[in-house]
């Protein structure tokens, strides 16, 4: 019991509460505002790479190859710690926003989901069945219109799945905030491990936290699915 | 430029160890992943149950908290259980140790999917045919089973290992000399992190680009027969 | 067989088309007037399908000229060669007109059947949705869907599907309509609810274009039948004439094969 | 398959046997960091150097033993002594009341203040209120994070896992100022290209109740021998002329402090 108490007043006592309001609240804006810049960009990039745009199609891919096949840890490290190597950068008027921790972050974060999403939504954009889209064009729709009114509803359907895993990965890849100058959850585990000198203490809390956020995204996309899936469920009757 | 090649000797033996530790937790992973195919695939209720809160359990907490539990969490707790024994000395969970057990228990869950999926994908006529034409067990596992679980399981299994190779750039945080290491020490001390950075991302995608290359041909080979959907 | 208004609706002229270096249209013409119902008879591979989907430029035509409702498609060519329209906006507009159903329904999976069928009206004619819907309901209970109007249609049988696929396509009030193989995908069991339907409608004078493998419909409904072999008219009449008495051997030979 | 997992679970054993060779009576880890200049830093070829590492040596070569340097991060370097990777810590490492709840240290083998660095020219007090509002770096950990966090409540705290990447943060302009020991920042930063245009303000920070004592040799927790043989070997080298060879190498002026 007193261990208990002991160990309760080690992760929250003397302010340390405060720590992991604010690690939750950075972590989850973080990683919603990423997922949500990322998903917006990678719509269009989805389209040019599925359309296989003679000029868009090879650009797009080299973006996604690059940030798909390097570590999300290098990709930040390069934006945070990098670029102040370059006087042009520190002198530039983008300099307020990347010499914010944050920013920098929130640039890699960014890029790195749009890239993996870009393919996730091509692939479910060339999964719409193809008798779908000749039956919008058989109707007069225009190719714009058959995308936002045919494909697209189609794809960000169909590729929920693959999206609510994404999502999960962005959750986990967002303890590299921790690595930075941010106190996200992970950053707030290891402030309180170094105040008191203690090793893994505050690692426990910090991955309770994790796998709530991870129950709480599961149950939101199985939501989603069941609302937006209905069409695909077995016929029950 | 000079510079990197001043470095090079410590970003070669940085890439060297980022190697041997992603070969180190494949093993781990694989043996993992077919452990817990199998206690899913069970009909035994704890089997299968085990292996489900394995992969939840891997789900729900990133693997760099995984890796510092393990890292300073596990040996404490070895350490311990040793003393109240008095079963075994000091154990030493170094950060190479903690980095390929983590990755490998991460990416086993991973694992789990492939092989369970490919496992159930295996069509059970063809095996029936071989028993039909008299083939022994070990005949029918080697020239029939074997070839579609390696056809079935290996686009996932491509995908896991570029996950894997990726994943091991953590072990840096907890300090463990591999490849993002040795290069960032490298950028901080002669104030050329892009430079270093970059050369980084590059090894990585060079390593990606190699696997997927040679992933690929392999898949070619156990794809004879097979129509392309 | 004229109808009595006889203004022409659709006019094929010497349509050409090639996959590649294989012909599969070899100069086909038809004409079709208002509440004509063309059949469209041959085996597998004679270009019918082609020729049909040629029409409203779900394939770009090699050659020839298509005319709706005496207005001309306008083509032109691209940088290496390849047909394509002159006008996007036109042909988008003359599809609108041209109502297509398919063999495999093509029905939007992740729409219900009244979603599939207010879709275009809505978004391409831009009526309101309110009307849109008020017309869907009168055209599901011409088709016998009326239940359904709120499931998914992986959730129907295929002839209610092809069914719903029909409404959706009288929803855009078209001038001609084009039947690619609309039963060949039903059970046997299903075909006839189907062609019930499409009888309705040739007796209300919709102006269709039909390709087919139900004999009896051909003789029965249509005014028109043409019969295409390897890419060339082969046969061409009223159905009275065509089946007592066909002028060409192949046909004759097509009709004892697939005599019901 | 099979092949596989025994291979795997004997590479676990084999790493586990190979470092689990506990210290004898002659062989010593000492936990070093690594990444503060110029008490200790890597040279390119992967040596350790500096302040620290060359007392570490003295002090072992006076104990007659033979000692090993682990690297070891400063997040993790008390956690790790108590899981036994080390026997002692020579890090700069400052003894304070907190750690000593923790490890028990050795006489302090020098002692010097921390101080405040910014641009050079600022004219900011180096109070909470002067700092109000300003982003101010420091190690993760250290004296200087608890004092900041207490004493600077105003103050927008960056902790970094290194001093080092303090550095570069301060230099790349994202920081206002840091708070560090004076010498290394002084050796390790302003002396350097990088800190060129930076400087020192305020004055000298070093209550006892924050900063401690100096820093000392930290050992674990009732290894009162091991940590009674450190205060002698560090005062048999003051007294042998071996400090202040090592002291000149790196300051101009002794370091031990009063």
């Amino acid at each position: 019991m007193e261990f208990i108490i002991e160990y309760f007043t080690l992760i929250l006592g003397d302010g340390n509460w405060k720590f992991w309001l604010e690690g939750i609240s950075l972590t989850l804006m973080f990683v919603s505002l990423s997922l949500l810049i990322g998903g917006v960009l990678s719509i269009p990039l989805a389209i040019a790479r599925a359309n296989r745009h003679p000029i868009f199609n090879p650009m797009v891919w080299s973006f996604t190859y690059f940030f798909r096949g390097t570590p999300l840890l290098v990709q930040t490290y390069l934006l945070y710690y990098g670029l102040p190597q370059f006087d042009f950068v520190k002198d530039s008027f983008m300099w307020p926003m990347l010499r914010e921790a944050t920013w920098c972050a929130l640039i890699a974060f960014t890029l790195n989901t749009a890239a993996y999403t870009t393919e996730i939504f091509r692939g479910a954009i060339e999964a719409v069945p193809h008798g779908e889209i000749e039956a919008a064009k058989a109707c007069g729709m225009s190719p714009f219109k058959r995308m936002r009114r045919i494909i697209l509803p189609s794809a960000l359907r169909i590729s929920l799945p693959a999206y609510s895993n994404e999502v999960i990965f962005m959750l986990h890849g967002s303890v590299i905030l921790g690595v930075l100058p941010i106190i996200d959850i992970f950053g707030a585990a290891k402030t309180i491990n170094s105040r008191y000198y203690v090793s893994f203490e505050g690692f426990i809390p910090c991955a309770i936290l994790y796998m709530i956020l991870v129950f709480g995204i599961t149950r939101i996309f199985r939501m989603l699915e069941k609302r937006y899936h209905a069409h695909l469920r077995p016929r029950t009757s | 430029m000079e510079t990197v090649i001043d470095y090079s000797p410590a970003i070669l033996r940085g890439t060297g160890v980022t190697i041997f530790l992603a070969i180190c937790s494949l093993m781990v992973s694989m043996s993992l992943g077919l452990i817990a195919a199998w206690g899913k695939l069970s009909s035994s209720p704890i089997g299968s149950r085990v292996a489900n809160s394995y992969t939840t359990l891997i789900r729900g907490v990133p693997d760099l908290v995984l890796m510092m539990l393990i890292y300073f969490g596990l040996q404490r707790l070895l350490n311990f259980v040793g003393d109240y024994t008095g079963l075994w000395g000091y154990i030493e969970i170094n950060t190479f140790v903690a980095g390929f057990v983590t990755i490998g228990f991460v990416i086993g869950a991973y694992m789990t999917e492939t092989f369970r999926g490919a496992i159930l994908a295996i069509p059970r006529g063809q095996i029936e045919a071989g028993i039909a034409c008299g083939m022994s067990k070990s005949l029918i596992f080697r020239r029939i089973i074997w070839p579609h679980l390696v056809r079935l399981a290996l686009p996932s299994f491509t995908n896991n290992w570029l996950v894997l190779l990726k994943t091991t750039a953590l072990v840096s945080v907890i300090g463990q000399k591999d490849l993002v290491y040795e290069a960032f020490t490298a950028g901080r001390s002669t104030r050329q992190l892009f430079t270093f950075m970059f050369v980084v991302l590059i090894i990585y995608l060079i390593m990606t680009a190699a696997s997927q290359t040679a992933l690929g041909l392999v898949e070619r080979r156990y794809n004879v027969g097979v129509r392309r959907a | 067989m004229a109808s009595a208004d006889n203004s022409t609706m659709l006019k094929v002229e010497d349509l050409h088309k090639n996959f590649g270096n294989i012909e599969v249209l070899k100069g086909v013409s038809l004409t079709a007037r208002k509440g004509d119902v063309v059949s469209m008879l041959g085996s597998s591979g004679s270009g019918k399908s082609t020729f049909l989907r040629c029409i409203n430029l779900l394939e770009m035509p090699n050659s020839g000229t298509v005319t709706v409702n005496n207005e001309v498609i306008n083509m032109t060519t691209d940088r290496v060669g390849e047909p394509k329209p002159a006008d996007q906006k036109q042909v988008e507009r003359i599809r609108s007109k041209l109502a297509m159903v398919f063999q495999s329904f093509n029905l939007w999976s992740h729409m219900t059947v009244l979603e599939n069928i207010i879709e275009a009206p809505v978004h391409v004619l831009g009526l309101s949705k309110a009307e849109a819907i008020e017309k869907a309901e009168a055209l599901m209970h011409k088709v016998g869907i009326y239940e359904r109007q709120h499931y998914y249609p992986a959730h129907m049988s295929g002839g209610q599907q092809q069914r719903a696929a029909i409404a959706r396509a009288l929803a855009m009030d078209p001038d001609v309509m084009l039947f690619d193989e609309p039963t060949s995908a039903l059970d046997p069991e299903l075909v006839g609810e189907v062609l019930g339907v499409m009888r309705g409608l040739a007796e209300e004078g919709r102006t269709m274009i039909v390709v087919t493998h139900e004999m009896g419909f051909a003789r029965d409904v249509s005014s028109d039948v043409i019969f295409l072999h390897q890419g060339r008219i082969e046969e061409q009449g009223p159905p009275s004439e065509v089946f007592t008495n066909p002028k060409s051997e192949r046909f004759r030979q097509f009709l004892a094969r697939t005599r019901d | 398959m099979f092949k596989k997992i025994t291979m795997a679970a004997a590479g676990l054993a084999m790493t586990f046997a190979a470092s689990s060779a506990m210290a004898d009576g002659h062989m010593l880890k000492i936990g070093v960091e690594g990444a503060y200049p110029p008490f200790s830093e890597k040279t390119a070829d992967g040596t350790l150097v500096g302040f620290d590492v060359d007392i570490a040596m003295a002090l072992c070569e006076k104990m007659g033993k033979k000692c090993e340097l682990v690297e070891q991060d400063w997040d993790g370097i008390i956690p790790n002594l108590l899981n036994k990777k080390y026997d002692a810590i020579i890090a700069s490492m400052s003894i304070t009341e907190e750690r000593k709840k923790k490890v028990d240290f050795s006489e302090k083998y020098y002692n010097t203040p921390s101080r405040f660095v910014a641009k050079e020219g600022v004219d900011w007090a180096d109070t909470n209120e002067g700092l109000a509002g300003k982003t101010v770096g420091v190690q993760r950990g250290t004296i200087q994070h608890d004092y900041l966090l207490a004493v600077y409540p105003d103050a927008d705290v960056k902790p970094y896992g290194t001093a080092e990447e303090a550095y570069l943060d301060i230099e790349a302009g994202r920081l206002d100022a840091i708070l560090v020991d004076s010498l290394a920042v002084d050796g390790g930063f302003l002396k350097t290209d990088a800190g060129k245009g930076f400087a020192f303000f305020g004055g000298d920070h070093s209550d006892p109740k924050y900063f401690g004592d100096g820093a000392g040799v930290a050992v674990r927790k009732g290894e009162e021998e091991l940590r009674d043989a450190f205060t002698k070997a560090i005062q048999e080298i003051r007294a042998d002329g071996t400090y202040e060879k090592i002291n000149m190498k790196y300051f101009d002026f002794d370091i031990y402090g009063g």
